[in-house]
């Protein structure tokens, strides 16, 4: 051990401490303590006054660490470090001990305990100190260069967001036109607006900024690096095009559920079809509703198809968007043509928020809503060329109806689109419902696991338009804010590998949850090495190490045992 | 150049602004947008009216569908936004007027209120509440207990630190006494200031629904009829009870009802949407109340439920899987027997007839309404609402979080109900947006 | 299995009911509604079977006779669907639909058509009378033994057969067993309801509405006793003579107040009125008045020289007994005393 | 040992989940043993074996992990790795003849103040238990 | 340390303290005292208190869950029934 100079300060905090911890006792107890340089009390540590009195310290006596026994570190260790800084001593030979808390409060009932605990607390804290490292925050250069992947609406708004906010943008469609789904839809629900408008919108949008270069035709081939730094070679057409980038952001979308065979007459009675095919029925017809050359004056719609589904199902989820547009496609067909009765064949509407509106706007229409439940489905059947509804409606205490439909209309929900390839490309991981998945839905939403892989829109889990753009623009948002600056500061606080000692095992690049562990060469031998960029400094590497030759930034395994060492007195 | 103009001084100082972007509202709408923001390198004013920041949802208890506890999400984001270098925060102030100047800078005048207590010099030790001798309903508990008039608002407040409600303050001096830090200061007076922005996001969150105007429900009368923002405290682990009780007599309740809709998808009360949250966190709190109270019977009495988010629908049915008893059928009128118990009568839509269920706790689940008043501040240009008094989003699909005024932005529920992800979601599309216009200005 | 028949709403919505398809089905009306109970579970049911077009439901059910209308639904709606409104309407539909004629129907759909019977039977009685040459004597006592076979003729040829259609739908049709015992033991039940309706006290909104309508019910009743039987205009006993301005002046009183309430729209029950509401009051205000007015003529000896009194209370008379009794709102005051009837027969 | 012979135990403590509970709890003043010391780290998956038998060497009587739960902003995988260690460490006691028993592993959100609580006095008591 | 000043007296100057406020700061005095007095010989739950002090139900709930909050009180096991919990004084 080197010997340092500490410097220890012991807070009353007005009387919050000192009324149940002898201060002076336990000033009198860590004064010999090895590596004490300085030994002080304040009435106030995080007082300006005193956080001079302690700057003017370090300097004079050129001490190598100081020791705050105050509050929870959770109030003031940024305070005390930037004290550290002040005084050109690194921030990082810090160290903050909890006797309020966890000391004078929590055993304000045995000042005697209190005062013995804090003794051993302050020991502990200097015995970190004493064994504690400079670290310095490095700084990688980044590209403030993203590629979204995917040019639907949301992905060509995460492009012009990105783009406004200075972010330069690749933007990279597989299919050869952009827009998705919704460069084919028709009038939108809750606004007066067309998918197709939409769509051209924001295509010409993305045309005006000269930061953002479109691709079609396009898919990744390889990826390599980390955020800030990513390589990845992009096939266009027949062409292969290496892009540095910093970051992505994945907006891939939804597929249609596509019904199976039988699954409610569809595919093998002919005026059985699915919403998609029905909206765009609805866009191309005028006057009169035509299906096969017949007038349709009875609409039948068999929600959840696809969604919401049992245990023999894949989907136990709601698609979230659908019974807002069959609601939608209804009151259109209403708008539009006359004497079509509309009815719904639902598991309870779910039109969330202001969308109730337009429920309430298809019931005043005459739109009859008839509820069933998963163990009793609707029955379709043909008797002489006729189309009949049959089923239990829960709304009518159980009691069975029946109608006949010239149209069913399947309102099916949303898969996840089939995109492996992408996502072990990019290591995206899947949620049990196999859509994307975030790394917290609330702190952060809009990333995963993956530093620098963001996900926005449909390939989350199912959103409406307006959500949709939401997620994008919030995608943007979060990794403009990221590259912005051209570099990242990296927390010190990672974990190191003792090349030395390891072997190359492989288990810790299995804990990491966020992809940190990549393989180098060390005197011949492969050994693991961290990718500083990933880190978190979350420590999971380092128990699962079978040689110990991991160790994380600031809680060493000198640091801990000394603390261990030091309380066990 | 309209150089005969008479506001020349002001003029003279417009190129100075004091901050890119000024955030009305501190709850995670808020929170979220400074932060990025922030990270982006704009310099961020942050207003918040209440004495803490965090919102709503720091009051909570776990969060929907992932049941993580909603103080181990918001306060890291709360310390995040209290500690950065970029944002200010300032609480107990109101903004009063915004006006846009022809340089497009917004000029805002906000209230300060004085909290008598020095915020910097307060070290949060609660020596003054023991002194306080006057009890007041504690807001933040939602009435379900006191707090004092000198008080820290909540356990996890940022600030941390005490203030002093004059209204029902007895001028004893006694916390000024006892203060170990001195930080009490009587002398403090309210404050106008004025600053300049360059950009406003709008994040006023939204009210909560006050179910005393449906008279049917006997809240306010009914001891045991509680609103869910109530029960939410009292699953909360800072929770105002030692575990969950009725109000009426501190029983361990075992009948427990909900009544979704409450101030929902009602014309009679003005509010004809769904509020999009309350079916989710009422299941939620179902669940929490089958394991914090395992004998106890939980009702919950619906018209649809709205399980659309991702995991939501799961979560409702692993709710039912539990024991949650799910009963189609609004709850039509309450009534209160002697011993505090009430007698909910209902239709139960599957059998189609009235029935009626005695339960010795009902909860609200009360819905979430627009919170305009904000409209008011904007002196020259109007920020206008929709039918619904949200704030309109003139361009929704493609800007969401633009508004009528240009340089005015909105996020969270000021636009329309909605739950914490998508929030946080608006947020971010709240602040790209502004971004992306702080861009264009320079 | 029910056929589902939207045209049934749009067929409905000619008797007056709107805005009911709004209905989410969440039962706030049924919960509300004091007279609502776990046996007979109403209005919602009705707004579903009116919703889904289920004819023979309705037709078969009693439960839009066991309403009173206080409105407390439909001010409880969330969804401002107005059930009560709505079990109004039907009320008038199972009217038209228990007329083996056909003309209730007609009445209720059609203004033009009421119109033109109204003035149809006016032109008729002045016809007659002018075919008299309008003399007073003469067509005083005409006009009394008109009054007498009117209620025996419309009773004999339209509204029994109308109770016993009723009767078809109600217990025949869907086959419920009665014992025949039932039919004279539950008879208590009809007479009560009928002169008492007890059932609307069940209501929550007040007693004075109750009272209102039973002290018109009873003077209704007693005035045509009055001058059917006792033959009040002829009359020379001073009891008589009293009875019948009582009478007559407490119908128009209360007239007074309900067709002020209907033009206030103070109540939910009055804020939706129909012609055929109209009619009903109207018409009950005018024979209280006319009756009055033509008696107190007879006492200052002055209708001699104003017969156009005596003709314009024959013509009101006439209007009322040959269109408002067999085909108008009129036939509530059976038809519900005949539900409870019918229901204790159920039962 | 302390002075007064009560059993000591180590708690490790998450920096931005358990640790904040057991700040809660003071501020509540919710007392428990004096002889119960924190160490505080980033997540409850990166504590080692080797510190948690230096501590039993050292003489503290038992250990605590107050892990993050499905909370742990690092992702949903660090409750079974906590466990994972746990259970190494497990082994290491039983080679040494230390009870199972004198190692714990609970769940505790930011304000599990009252839970926490419960969970080291109570595990005090099953320590005083096994001394006497 | 040195008294400084005190502004509470400086605000008392302009400001009245309502009656309202007054009267509530009594009402709270008496009752806590009254809760205090009724739990000093043993533990008792709410219904007990209630009946004890003549005080209302919710009344004492509130008030009894305030001074289990400020840490007057504290909880002392539950009843048989797991109805209704025990409170103690504490010192």
């Amino acid at each position: 051990m080197t010997k340092k100079k500490i410097g220890v300060y012991v807070c009353h905090c007005g009387g919050n401490i000192s009324d149940y911890v002898d201060i002076e006792k336990v000033k009198e107890a860590v004064k010999d303590e090895a590596n004490v340089y300085l030994l002080k009390n304040t009435l106030f540590a995080c007082s300006d006054s005193s956080q001079k009195e302690m700057v003017a310290d370090i300097q004079t006596n050129e001490l190598d660490a100081i020791v705050v026994a105050s509050c929870s570190p959770k109030l003031h260790v940024p305070t005390f470090r930037g004290v550290a800084q002040r005084a050109g001593m690194n921030p990082y030979n810090y160290v903050q001990v909890n006797i309020r808390e966890q000391g004078s409060w929590a055993h304000s009932d045995n000042p005697k305990g209190a005062t013995e605990k804090a003794i051993l607390l302050v020991k502990a804290g200097i015995a970190r100190a004493a064994e504690s490292e400079a670290l310095t925050s490095s700084k990688i250069p980044a590209a403030n260069v993203v590629a979204v992947i995917g040019a639907g609406v949301g992905g060509m708004r995460s492009a012009i967001a990105l783009a406004d906010m200075g972010t330069e943008v690749y933007l990279i469609e597989k299919e050869k036109n952009v827009g998705g789904h919704v460069a084919n839809f028709g009038s939108l629900f809750t606004t007066d607006k067309m998918g197709y408008e939409l769509s051209a919108n924001l295509l010409s949008e993305v045309k005006k900024r000269e930061n953002i270069k479109l691709f079609t035709n396009a898919e990744i081939v390889e990826k390599k690096g980390s955020i800030g730094n990513f390589d990845i070679q992009v096939k266009v057409d027949n062409d292969v095009l290496p892009l540095h980038v910093g970051a992505f952001v994945v907006n891939t979308g939804f597929d249609s559920y596509q019904p199976q065979q039988g699954e409610y007459g569809f595919g093998e009675q002919t005026n059985v079809i699915t919403l998609p095919e029905f909206k765009k029925l609805i866009d191309n017809s005028s006057e009169r509703l035509i299906f096969n050359g017949k007038a349709i004056k009875k609409v039948a719609y068999i929600y959840c198809v696809g969604s919401r589904q049992n245990d023999e199902g894949d989907n136990k989820y709601c698609s979230r968007y659908c019974c807002t547009a069959a609601i939608h496609a209804s009151v259109q067909v209403n708008k539009k043509f006359k004497d079509v009765t509309n009815l719904h064949f639902n598991r309870g509407i779910r039109t969330y928020g202001k969308q109730e509106l337009l429920y309430e706007e298809s019931s005043k229409n005459g739109d009859i809503y008839l509820q069933f439940s998963l163990d009793s489905i609707p029955e379709i059947t043909q008797k002489g060329g006729k189309t009949f509804v049959k089923v239990k409606d829960i709304l009518s205490a159980g009691k069975e109806v029946e109608t006949e439909a010239d149209l069913v209309v399947l309102v099916t929900g949303m898969v996840p689109r089939e995109n492996s390839k992408l996502a072990s490309q990019l290591k995206i991981p899947v949620g049990r419902d196999n859509f994307f998945n975030e790394i917290h839905m609330k702190l952060r939403p809009v990333e995963t696991v993956i530093d620098g892989v963001l996900i926005a829109g449909t390939c989350q889990s199912p959103k409406n338009i307006l959500e949709t753009m939401n997620s994008s623009m919030a995608a943007a948002a979060k990794i403009n804010s990221v590259l912005t600056k051209g570099e990242m500061t990296l927390d010190p606080t990672l974990a190191k590998i003792n090349p030395s000692q390891c072997t190359w095992c492989g288990k810790c690049a299995e804990a990491c949850p966020f992809d940190a562990i990549i393989q180098t060469e060390f005197d011949g031998r492969i050994v693991a090495k961290i990718n500083e960029a990933n880190c978190k400094g979350c420590g999971m590497c380092t128990p699962v190490c079978p040689t110990d030759a991991i160790d994380l930034a600031g809680f060493t395994n000198a640091q801990i045992e000394g603390m261990i060492d030091a309380l066990a007195e | 150049m309209e150089a005969t103009n008479n506001d020349s001084m002001n003029r003279s100082n417009a190129g100075t602004t004091d901050y890119d972007v000024l955030v009305i509202g501190a709850g995670i709408a808020g929170e979220e947008s400074a932060l990025k923001l922030a990270d982006m390198g704009f310099k961020v004013l942050l207003i918040e009216k209440e004495p803490s920041i965090g919102g709503k949802m720091i009051l909570l208890s776990k969060v929907f569908p992932t049941l993580d506890c909603a103080a181990c999400i918001t306060t890291p984001k709360v310390s995040e936004t209290a500690r950065h270098p970029n944002i200010t925060i300032l609480t107990l102030a109101e903004a009063e007027s915004i006006v846009k100047e022809e340089n497009n800078l917004f000029s805002v005048t906000f209230k300060k209120h004085p909290r008598y207590v020095v915020e910097n010099d307060c070290t949060g030790c609660q020596e003054c509440e023991t002194v306080c001798p006057m009890v007041v309903k504690d807001q933040f508990q939602f009435n379900l207990v006191a707090r004092k008039a000198i008080y820290i608002p909540f356990n996890i407040a940022n600030p941390r630190v005490a203030l002093i409600d004059i209204e029902n303050c007895t001028l004893c001096g006694a916390c000024e006494q006892k203060c170990p830090s001195n930080c009490i200061d009587f002398t403090q007076k309210e404050e106008l200031v004025n600053i300049k922005v360059k950009s406003v996001i709008v994040a006023t969150g939204f009210k909560l629904f006050d179910p005393i105007s449906i008279e049917r429900y006997g809240y306010g009368r009914y001891k045991n009829v509680i609103t869910s923002m109530q029960m939410e405290r009292e699953l909360a682990p800072t929770r105002p009870f030692n575990s969950v009780l009725r109000p009426s007599d501190g029983k361990v309740p075992d009948k427990i009802a909900y009544i979704f809709c409450t101030g929902s998808r009602d014309h009679t009360v003005g509010n004809p949407i769904c509020s999009q949250v309350c079916c989710m966190y009422s299941t939620k709190q179902a669940q929490l109340l089958m394991g914090a109270l395992p004998m106890a019977d939980i009702s919950l009495y619906y018209i649809n439920i709205r399980a659309f988010g991702k995991g939501f629908n799961e979560f409702y049915m692993q709710a039912k899987d539990m024991g949650a008893n799910y009963v189609k059928g609004k709850i039509g009128s309450i009534s209160e027997k002697e011993n505090g118990n009430l007698i909910l009568r209902y239709e139960d839509i599957v059998t189609g007839k009235v029935t009626e269920k005695e339960h010795d706790l009902v909860v609200l689940s009360v819905g979430l309404l627009a919170n305009h008043e904000i409209t008011k501040v904007f002196k020259n240009e109007k920020l206008e609402l929709d039918a619904l008094k949200y704030i309109k989003q003139p361009d929704l699909l493609q800007s969401p979080a633009t508004t009528s005024i240009k340089g005015v932005f909105v996020a969270g529920t000021a636009t329309s109900p909605m739950d914490i992800p998508d929030t946080i979601m608006s947020a971010g599309a709240a602040a790209s947006e502004t971004s992306g216009y702080l861009n264009q200005w320079s | 299995m029910a056929t589902i028949n939207p045209e049934f709403g749009k067929e409905l919505k000619k008797y007056g009911a709107f805005d009911f398809n709004a209905c989410y089905n969440c039962g706030t009306c049924t919960s509300v509604c004091s007279l609502s109970t776990e046996e007979n579970s109403f209005p919602r049911e009705m707004v579903r079977c009116s919703a889904v077009g289920d004819e023979d439901a309705i037709k078969e059910s009693l439960k839009p006779w066991l309403c009173y209308y206080c409105g407390e639904c439909t001010t409880s709606c969330p969804r401002e669907a107005k059930p009560g409104e709505l079990m109004m309407s039907l009320r008038r539909y199972l009217t038209a639909a228990y007329d083996w004629t056909g003309l209730s129907g007609l009445l209720y759909k059609s203004l033009p058509v009421s119109i033109i019977a109204f003035i149809s039977v006016a032109i008729g009685v002045i016809w007659y009378s002018a075919s008299q040459q309008f003399e007073v004597e003469k067509i005083m006592h005409i006009g009394h033994y008109f009054e007498m076979f009117a209620i025996a003729g419309v009773f004999a040829v339209i509204l029994l057969p109308n109770l016993i259609r009723m009767w078809y739908f109600v217990i025949l049709k869907p086959k419920v067993k009665v014992p025949f015992k039932s039919y004279i033991t539950s008879l208590g039940e009809l007479f009560v309801h009928m002169f008492t309706q007890k059932r609307s006290l069940g209501c929550d909104d007040n007693q004075v509405r109750w009272f209102e309508h039973f002290i018109l019910v009873i003077g209704y009743l007693s005035l045509l006793f009055t001058t059917v039987f006792l033959d009040w205009f002829s009359a020379t006993n001073l009891l008589v003579i009293i009875l019948g301005y009582v009478e007559s002046a407490i119908i128009f009183i209360v007239t007074v107040d309900f067709v002020s309430g209907r033009i206030k729209k103070n109540k939910e029950v009055s804020k939706n009125s129909q012609p055929s509401d109209w009619f009903f009051v109207i018409w009950l205000l005018l024979m209280g008045l006319t009756a009055f007015l033509v008696r107190l003529f007879i006492d200052l000896k002055i209708l001699e020289y104003n017969f156009w009194m005596y003709l314009f209370h024959w013509i009101v008379l006439a209007q009322w007994a040959l269109l408002i009794v067999p085909f108008g709102k009129w036939t509530h005051f059976l038809y519900r005393s005949f539900a409870m009837y019918m229901e204790k027969l159920k039962a | 040992m302390a002075s007064n012979g009560q059993p000591k135990i180590l708690v490790f403590s998450t920096e931005k989940i358990s640790d904040p509970a057991l700040d809660l709890a003071g501020l509540l003043k919710k007392h428990y043993p004096f002889t119960i010391y924190t160490i505080s780290v980033p997540c409850s998956s990166c504590i080692k074996p080797r510190w948690i038998m230096r501590a039993f060497d050292k003489g503290f009587s038992g250990v605590f992990i107050a892990a993050d739960g499905t909370d742990c902003s690092y992702g949903e995988s660090c409750g079974e790795k906590t466990s994972q260690v746990v259970t190494t460490t497990h082994q290491l006691m039983r080679d040494k003849g230390l009870k199972p028993s004198q190692l714990k592993m609970a769940a505790i959100c930011s304000v599990c103040a009252e839970p926490v609580v419960k969970h080291l006095t109570g595990f005090m008591k099953e320590l005083e238990k096994m001394q006497s | 340390m040195e008294k400084k000043i005190r502004t509470v007296n400086i605000l008392k100057e302009t400001r009245k303290v309502s009656e309202h406020v007054n009267e509530e700061r009594k009402k709270y005095i008496q009752i806590r005292k009254t809760l205090r007095e009724a739990l000093k010989e043993e533990s008792k739950s709410i219904p007990q208190l209630a009946v004890d002090t003549n005080l209302p139900l919710p009344d004492v709930t509130y008030y009894l869950m305030t001074l289990l909050k400020f840490g007057e009180v504290a909880v002392d096991g539950i009843d048989d029934m797991d109805e209704y919990y025990f409170y103690k004084l504490i010192k």
